[in-house]
């Protein structure tokens, strides 16, 4: 991908012009909203699950499922280079993993004592 | 000038003061042959026009093996170092004393520590708790007995830190934060405030008494018929 | 018969303007997402967050939520449009989503309106005062976590009206896909709110 | 010389420029600026600390809430106006396009966006001089609840609490990450997207990998400090108790939000800076970088451990014990990686053929300085002992001891080395030597004693120490006294360092293409490059460290030379 290009001089410049437009393919969008709008009726259905930890498995399983469909196809992220699944997801995973991790022993097994003002 | 570390009064504090020493020993170790390898070679290869220099590139195991050699002589110190401090780690702040024999509140408060005793009825956070609350008040303590602390903060950060003891806590509002020590040597000596708490933060110091058994008695039973009055 | 082999991108064959996208994408990610950790941690610290969440709708969030990704929907298909060169249908979806992200803020007004006519407001004095100091905790988090999402949401329908003009000129039509990974972002950051904030009672 | 350029007018030539020198001067010029700023709070502080009764010459007397102000904005501008800026923002706008061969930025207005963005901040920041409560005092790292007033904001007035320094310096920390960030993303773009032809890359100059791994480290982790800026702003604008134990918040999470970021920001600083030592000690042992591989390796792990260890700041903080251990461990386990990068610099000497040049001179300062203060660190990693040398002047030695050689060492090897290639002048050697010896003299003298102080129990932050009779002996007073009157000559030595600038500026002789015989790509044009860098795009062929190759006459081979 390298243009040759000529300044007024008439020196030869050697610019790399990367492709502005998109290499990548096209998933079937419309299924996808489709079952974007499935997921969130489901997750909606919460009310008839009979355990608060059913609950949250159901709730948090839609979300990831309606965020790794969003991730993947609409940001195209399925057709990317491998560096930003690294730098979008795996880092960003991380950090809030070790983040989370780190605090946890000081938050929720911690009890406050909340006098009045 | 005086030795580097503060006079010891507590149980562990012997404990900090030889992981100084050994950490010490570490870093002048490190120090001194990491300056050695910086300065011979400033003689040794100094410029001469028209030498080339080598071609070693670090590249491979054998090459680098001072490197590899260095780090296996740091990672060496640095886990005996985490070995050799853990079991006081473990005394110090995640445990307690079994036996409890003398239980003391310090708030932190701008600009000074308030200290509750406990009442005639030896238990603390009841109606006949003793609050001493002033400016340079003192902490009174028995030696040889584990001191146990209920570290806590009305308005903002503080941290208490007795020097001598080798032992520092921050005290958060919100939080109580329990630790211990025994002292052993009587005398007065200074706590400090160690975080910045506003403005008069220079001035935020009491004094650690510790008196013999019969000494401390005496003061307690002066204290609770102060109250009385 | 043809077959298409799918051929990752090399590193230096990404466009520049979606390598920086993805760069400031990750950036926010991880601003919201230490907001979200603060939360949860603070959520499974006091159970009792559940109540209040009980005065959030959950038919508003999940209308929302709705509008959202239908909005998500019609950037993918202006995206393609702008492929295309099309610049007609491309300003015809992105209208569509500003539309959408329109509805979404009036929502989101409705919302905050009836809430704050409860007295949950960003301080909620009257949960202080009766000693419910921690309930008040929650709508702080609300309201911190709501209004920065709603901020880049009105941030996104900027960035996409501007280039919904450029469009319409008939230049810079690789923006489109720019403004819409933003966008997609938003509803991303969004789909992880809604349980945190309004199913989760 | 590009003849389109002569048109633009002084304005988009030289302030709304969107040409990456330009702004990296910008950049410069702004934290040189900050600097002395910095420097001047500094002496006024040290010289009440020593001498605490008298008036202060050239200020008047200091009160404990401007003692307590005056560290706070010293502390803030060193780090975020000075060090983000001279390291982070200025070499990397400077170095970055050259050294990859193009012309310039991938998003230049971006780069012109993230500079005013810099300078509103500063401005934010050295508005809270003078806004009726003075600047903040309540120490640089902004703990709450005394930086959110939460504990006596009840009916908050919003324009009233707009206009104190507590919140002008959250929103100035704000606006500068927000700069920061946008540059970082640009500098990243930029080294993925616009290398020259054939420079792949493990055939770059390892600064342009030790400044992006920097702008990677500060973009990862400064997500949280930048949502607690938010909340704490609430706090003190709205009323709102994020912060506020009585409310259910917890002053403890603005501590891990704040180390969360504050811990990688040390690498933040520290990896552009160990970058250009890389490059001054290869240039001038004459010899190829020792490890390259190897030390891009090790920074990736120290990178990755420097996100799980920010806890080690917290140790008596009232964390779960526990939890302390593991930031221990971690902490320590960092050590290691920089061992090996700094054995591989020293390394890179042996079997050279050394030049004890300025810049070299300023590079070998670094590593020695630097040394006591990464080892200095196993102290305070150390869990157990960091309960007695925590918030004690030891700390204040320890950090002098690496952010000052990071600083001022690093940028002054820096500035040395590239000055005739970005100014096209050469500076008066002999004057820079002597500024290097006072700085490292009388940096010494300044901070060595502290140490001791520290060890001694002194804490940190107290404008006066007579209160404590323990602290007050004549060997206290007297180390006081000695470490302020070397920072004075310390901050008064870097006059030669101005005088020496402005001078070769204006009248400094012509320097060549390339004065220290380098391999790199920006040796390999003009000096100063011209607009757009290169007349004819490089292509690259090699390795930036290609020194004393046999094959040839000259001991240096550039990246981009045919043979």
């Amino acid at each position: 991908m390298y243009k040759k290009n000529t300044d007024e001089n008439g020196l030869g410049h050697e610019v790399p012009v990367p492709k502005e437009m998109d290499y990548h393919g096209h998933p079937n969008y419309n299924m996808i909203y489709l079952t974007l709008i499935v997921l969130l009726g489901i997750s909606l259905l919460g009310d008839l699950m009979p355990a608060k930890s059913l609950l949250i498995a159901l709730v948090f399983g839609t979300a990831i499922i309606k965020a790794a469909l969003v991730i993947r196809n609409f940001m195209h992220l399925k057709y990317e280079n491998l560096f930003l699944w690294i730098i979008s997801i795996g880092a960003v995973l991380f950090i809030l993993l070790a983040f989370f991790w780190g605090m946890y022993p000081d938050f929720p097994l911690v009890k406050l004592e909340l006098a009045p003002k | 000038m005086k030795q580097i570390l503060p006079e010891n009064i507590s149980t562990y504090g012997g404990e900090v003061d030889s992981l100084f020493f050994t950490i010490t020993l570490f870093v002048v170790l490190a120090f001194a042959i990491s300056i050695a390898a910086l300065i011979i070679p400033l003689f040794r290869y100094r410029y001469k026009e028209g030498r080339k220099s080598s071609r070693v590139r670090g590249i491979g195991m054998k090459q680098m093996r001072w490197v590899f050699a260095g780090m296996l002589v740091m990672a060496l110190c640095d886990f005996y170092m985490l070995y050799a401090e853990h079991s006081t780690w473990v005394k110090m702040e995640e445990t307690l004393p079994e036996q409890e024999d003398f239980h003391v509140v310090i708030t932190g408060r701008q600009w000074n520590w308030i200290f509750t005793y406990p009442g005639p009825d030896n238990k603390l956070y009841t109606a006949d708790d003793v609050i001493v609350n002033r400016m340079n008040s003192s902490l009174h303590v028995p030696a040889g007995k584990n001191i146990i602390i209920d570290i806590k903060a009305i308005d903002v950060i503080h941290s208490v830190f007795f020097k001598n003891i080798r032992l520092k806590q921050d005290a958060i509002p919100g939080r109580t934060i329990t630790r211990w020590f025994n002292v052993t040597k009587p005398g007065k000596y200074e706590i400090a405030c160690a975080e910045i708490c506003g403005v008069l933060h220079s001035k935020m110091r009491s004094y650690l008494v510790v008196q013999e058994e019969d000494e401390f008695n005496r003061f307690l039973s002066e204290l609770y018929a102060e109250k009385q009055k | 018969m043809n077959r298409t082999i799918t051929v990752r991108p090399g590193l230096r064959d990404i466009p520049q303007g979606r390598l920086g996208m993805w760069l400031l994408i990750a950036g926010e990610l991880v601003i919201f997402g230490a907001a979200v950790v603060s939360y949860l941690l603070m959520r499974i610290r006091y159970p009792e967050w559940g109540e209040q969440a009980q005065y959030t709708s959950t038919a508003l969030g999940a209308l929302n939520t709705f509008v959202l990704l239908t909005s998500s929907f019609f950037v993918v298909k202006a995206h393609k449009a702008s492929l295309a060169k099309d610049s007609k249908n491309v300003v015809r979806f992105l209208s569509l989503t500003l539309l959408c992200g329109l509805i979404f803020l009036i929502v989101k007004g409705i919302e905050y309106s009836t809430e704050i006519s409860h007295g949950f407001t960003l301080r909620s004095p009257g949960l202080v005062d009766s000693g419910q100091g921690v309930a008040s905790l929650f709508w702080m988090y609300y309201y911190l976590m709501t209004g920065l999402h709603g901020l880049h949401v009105l941030a996104g329908m900027i960035a996409i009206f501007v280039v919904m003009l450029q469009v319409r000129k008939g230049k810079y039509f690789h923006r489109v896909e720019l403004a819409g990974m933003y966008w997609h972002m938003v509803d991303l950051i969004w789909i992880f709110l809604f349980p945190l904030l309004y199913i989760l009672k | 010389m590009n003849i389109a350029h002569h048109e633009m007018s002084f304005w988009r030539r030289y302030i709304f420029s969107t040409d990456h020198k330009v702004i990296g001067f910008q950049y410069l010029i702004t934290g040189l600026i900050m600097a002395a700023i910095g420097g001047y709070l500094a002496y006024v502080f040290r010289y009440n600390l020593a001498f605490p009764a008298e008036s202060i010459p050239l200020f008047g007397s200091l009160g404990p809430k401007e003692y307590n102000a005056f560290i706070t904005s010293h502390g803030a501008i060193m780090i975020f106006w000075v060090a983000m800026p001279l390291l982070l923002a200025a070499l990397g706008n400077l170095l970055i396009p050259t050294m990859i061969g193009t012309d310039d930025m991938a998003f230049p207005t971006l780069n012109m966006l993230s500079y005013w963005f810099f300078f509103l901040s500063a401005i934010v920041l050295l508005l809270s001089f003078f806004v009726p409560s003075g600047p903040f005092d309540g120490g640089w790292t902004l703990y709450p609840p005394l930086s959110a007033d939460a504990y006596i904001n009840t009916e908050p007035d919003i324009w009233k609490s707009f206009m104190t320094g507590g919140t002008l310096i959250i929103l100035a920390l704000a606006l500068e990450f927000v700069s920061m960030l946008m540059g970082g993303i640009n500098f990243l773009v930029t080294t993925i997207n616009k290398r020259a032809k054939g420079m792949t890359l493990l055939k770059m100059p390892i600064v342009v990998w030790f400044i992006n791994f920097a702008v990677i480290d500060f973009m990862f982790s400064v997500g949280p400090i930048i949502a607690g800026a938010f909340m704490l702003l609430l706090d003190r604008v709205a009323g709102t108790g994020f912060f506020d134990a009585y409310r259910g918040g917890d002053p403890v999470l603005f501590q891990h939000m704040f180390w969360f970021f504050g811990h990688p920001e040390v690498y933040v600083l520290l990896f552009p800076s160990l970058g250009v030592i890389a490059e001054v000690i290869s240039t001038f042992s004459r010899k190829a970088l020792f490890g390259y591989k190897f030390i891009i390796k090790a920074s990736l792990i120290a990178i990755v451990l420097s996100v799980v260890v920010w806890a080690h700041h917290q140790f008596i903080a009232g964390i779960d014990p526990r939890m302390a251990t593991f930031f221990s461990i971690g902490t320590i386990l960092i050590s290691i990686p920089f061992a090996g990068i700094m054995l591989s610099y020293i390394a890179t000497l042996w079997g050279g053929n050394i030049q004890l040049k300025v810049p070299m001179m300023w590079a070998l300062g670094f590593i020695a300085i630097f040394l006591v203060g990464g080892l200095t660190g196993l102290y305070l990693g150390s869990d157990t002992f960091d309960i007695y040398v925590h918030d004690t002047s030891f700390v204040v030695a320890h950090f002098h001891y690496t952010l000052f050689p990071i600083t001022f060492f690093g940028f002054f090897a820096a500035f040395y080395y590239w000055f005739p290639k970005f100014t096209g002048r050469m500076y008066n050697t002999v004057l820079a030597k002597i500024h290097f010896w006072f700085t490292f003299i009388f940096f010494q003298g300044f901070a060595f004693p502290i140490f001791f102080l520290g060890l001694d129990g002194q804490h940190r932050r107290i404008n006066d120490y007579s209160a404590f009779d323990s602290l007050m002996s004549s060997w206290h007073i007297s180390f006081r006294q000695f470490a302020t009157i070397s920072a004075i000559i310390l901050i008064l030595s870097q006059f030669i360092f101005l005088f020496n600038l402005l001078k070769s500026l204006r009248s400094g002789k012509k320097s060549e293409e390339n004065p220290w015989k380098a391999n790199t790509l920006e040796w390999q044009t003009t000096s100063p490059p011209p607009h757009g860098n290169f007349v004819k795009y490089p292509q690259v062929y090699r390795d930036p460290y290609d020194y004393g190759n046999p094959d040839m006459k000259e001991d240096y081979l550039p990246q981009n030379k045919v043979i």
